[in-house]
């Protein structure tokens, strides 16, 4: 694996954040959520259940973000990224997944700010040719400003 | 006592004005957005608050026909027989008594108002009316539906 | 949840997951619209979808992403907690029509399985990593992933 | 938002301003999300084809939303709707015209109030009134 062949006008986008993304966590959206993926837990609809349990409020299902939760600007740093690439001759996109990691519940009347940073561009040779991992990293935080999630998320492009 | 030849039976009649279960529902932005844009009605009264702030309302309120759903229980929760099979929804009506705001807890009781027959042209018809009275966590209605269901 | 807490002590590299059935009706695709705000017509417009070369209406890859969330979700049980997750979408899967108002037409049923893959306790945390998936009627893994999960001990129980 | 209407402004006989509207496929899953409403009628073609339509079907109350646009439209925020109907008569489907109307029928002052009665409707692209209706508006005044 080289560095040398990453343009630096490309490099220098790793530690680029975005504007950050507010976004309040409603009871109805996780009801909703909860109907639709058919999960019975009552956590996700019984207010009084979710009062009594070690949460004291409902909270949101585990894949909650991504949809309906957006927001880390993805598109804004896929905005930034891609003229870069493009001049770079690397115009397929492969989506390469999300990773996520959760540090709080998150629950519903939470207000959750997040923002997106590049973390991370390598180059790689593959059989096609030279191939660029670019992995950005979303950050939710609470209305305490406590962590709660990052998502990472991995886009190729050749 | 039933009529001769009525379909509706003392057994019908018995459900009338009895109180189906209620129905809980929060008034949330991202429910009145959902209506909004389900009906593409750009009017920021329902989504912006600013705005909203200024007007007679002092606050975002929800657009006139958001209570008419099943998810707010318009309908809902009320015990319904008929000697047909056939369901169709005939109309809705709405009575606004109070506007309907943003962050409400809004507690809908159904109940059947009244039963009409009429004859059709593929024989009898009956026409069920649900009231359902919507009322906010003031305990005041804020408002009452009207809901007829024709069934054949 | 009204179903028994597992611990810690329960599992074995190698214990399955609790398998948990799912249905990818036209119905739960729409709910699923509604509740993720994800109103791609991919996922419920015929005409739009005959253009698209998928071979019809596809189930939303968040949507089986979410599926495994209830799965593992529903495995570490409230006193258990998700700390990573993620999944890939390898495969297109196709929803259930209709036949009445109530039952999909005959059809595939998707399961969402998983197996212990490590455990270990770190930091005074009893880690289990577990190896997840959805498979379509065909026992074709269309949405693999991987979580790690926190589970109460019932050394720490008293 | 649009310039105000006052009670002084309406004359029995006049036109609303009509409202033009073509419910997609998006707009029907996103009502059955913000409704409630999970009929397949509305969504599944093969489920409408079975039940005898060549397509899948505008929700009522949908329509019965549009109208209400409608008049919130036309009163503006200083207007206030008393009350609002309508019947679902015929059957309409997503990608085709759907014209909201309605014109003033009465106006009376009741209690200090200013009162307009309103009839209105949906139309096709026929000119059939598939969804007609009726709504009472109060609206200010400027005497």
């Amino acid at each position: 694996m080289t560095e040398a062949g990453i343009s630096d006008e490309i490099k220098a986008m790793i530690g680029t954040m975005t504007e950050p993304s507010i976004m309040e966590v409603e009871r109805g959206a996780i009801r909703r959520f909860a109907d639709a993926i058919g999960d019975p837990n009552p956590l996700y609809k019984d207010i009084e259940y979710a009062k009594n349990s070690r949460y004291g409020e409902m909270v949101c299902p585990i894949g909650f973000f991504g949809w309906p939760i957006k927001g880390g600007g993805l598109e804004q740093m896929m905005g930034m990224i891609m003229p870069a690439m493009i001049k770079a001759g690397l115009f397929r996109i492969l989506d390469g997944g999300v990773d996520y990691e959760f540090f709080i519940p998150i629950h519903a009347g939470d207000t959750l700010t997040s923002y997106g940073k590049v973390a991370d561009i390598r180059e790689r040779e593959g059989k096609s040719g030279k191939m660029l991992f670019i992995t950005m990293e979303q950050t939710y935080l609470n209305q305490n400003g406590d962590k709660a999630a990052v998502a990472r998320a991995t886009i190729i492009a050749r | 006592m039933t009529q001769e030849g009525s379909i509706i039976t003392d057994e019908m009649k018995a459900l009338i004005g009895v109180e189906g279960s209620p129905t809980v529902f929060e008034v949330e932005t991202g429910a009145i957005k959902m209506f909004a844009e389900a009906i593409d009605d750009p009017n920021p009264l329902w989504q912006d608050e600013d705005y909203a702030k200024k007007t007679k309302y002092g606050g975002i309120i929800a657009p006139p026909v958001f209570l008419c759903s099943p998810r707010a229980g318009i309908g809902k929760g009320v015990q319904m027989k008929s000697p047909f099979f056939r369901v169709l929804a005939g109309g809705d009506e709405l009575e606004y008594l109070k506007p309907i705001r943003l962050g409400d807890t809004i507690t809908a009781v159904g109940k059947i108002a009244e039963y009409n027959e009429r004859e059709g042209k593929r024989g009898k018809m009956l026409f069920t009316i649900i009231e359902t009275t919507f009322k906010n966590q003031h305990d005041e209605v804020v408002v009452i539906g009207r809901s007829t269901y024709i069934s054949y | 949840m009204a179903e028994k807490q597992i611990y810690y002590e329960d599992v074995e590299v190698g214990s399955e997951v609790t398998p948990i059935a799912k249905v990818a009706s036209t119905l739960m695709l729409v709910k699923w619209a509604g509740a993720s705000g994800d109103f791609n017509p991919l996922h419920f417009d015929d005409n739009f979808a005959a253009t698209q070369g998928t071979g019809g209406i596809i189930v939303h890859g968040a949507l089986k992403r979410s599926w495994l969330g209830h799965l593992i979700s529903a495995w570490a049980g409230d006193e258990g907690y998700v700390k990573k997750f993620s999944c890939q979408y390898r495969g297109m899967d196709y929803p259930r029509r209709m036949a009445s108002m109530m039952d999909p037409a005959e059809g595939e049923t998707w399961w969402c399985k998983g197996a212990v893959t490590n455990k270990y306790v770190e930091d005074d945390q009893h880690v289990v990593e577990c190896e997840i998936w959805v498979e379509n009627g065909q026992g074709e893994k269309t949405t693999p992933g991987s979580a790690t999960v926190i589970l109460p001990s019932k050394k720490a129980k008293k | 938002m649009a310039r105000q209407l006052y009670y002084e402004d309406v004359e029995v006989g006049m036109d609303i301003p009509p409202l033009v509207k073509q419910p997609t496929t998006k707009q029907l899953v996103q009502w059955a999300g913000a409704s409630g409403d999970y009929y397949e009628l509305h969504y599944d073609k093969d489920f409408a084809q079975a039940q005898g339509f060549p397509n899948v079907v505008v929700h009522g109350k949908l329509k019965f939303g549009l109208l209400g646009q409608l008049l919130t439209d036309w009163i503006g925020e200083e207007g206030s709707i008393k009350k609002l109907g309508c019947s679902y008569r015929g059957i309409d489907h997503p990608g085709e015209n759907l014209v909201c109307k309605g014109k003033a029928t009465n106006k009376y002052v009741a209690d200090g109030e200013h009162i307009v009665e309103c009839e209105i409707w949906a139309e096709n692209s026929k000119g059939e009134k598939t969804t007609p209706g009726n709504a009472t508006v109060t609206l200010p005044s400027r005497g």
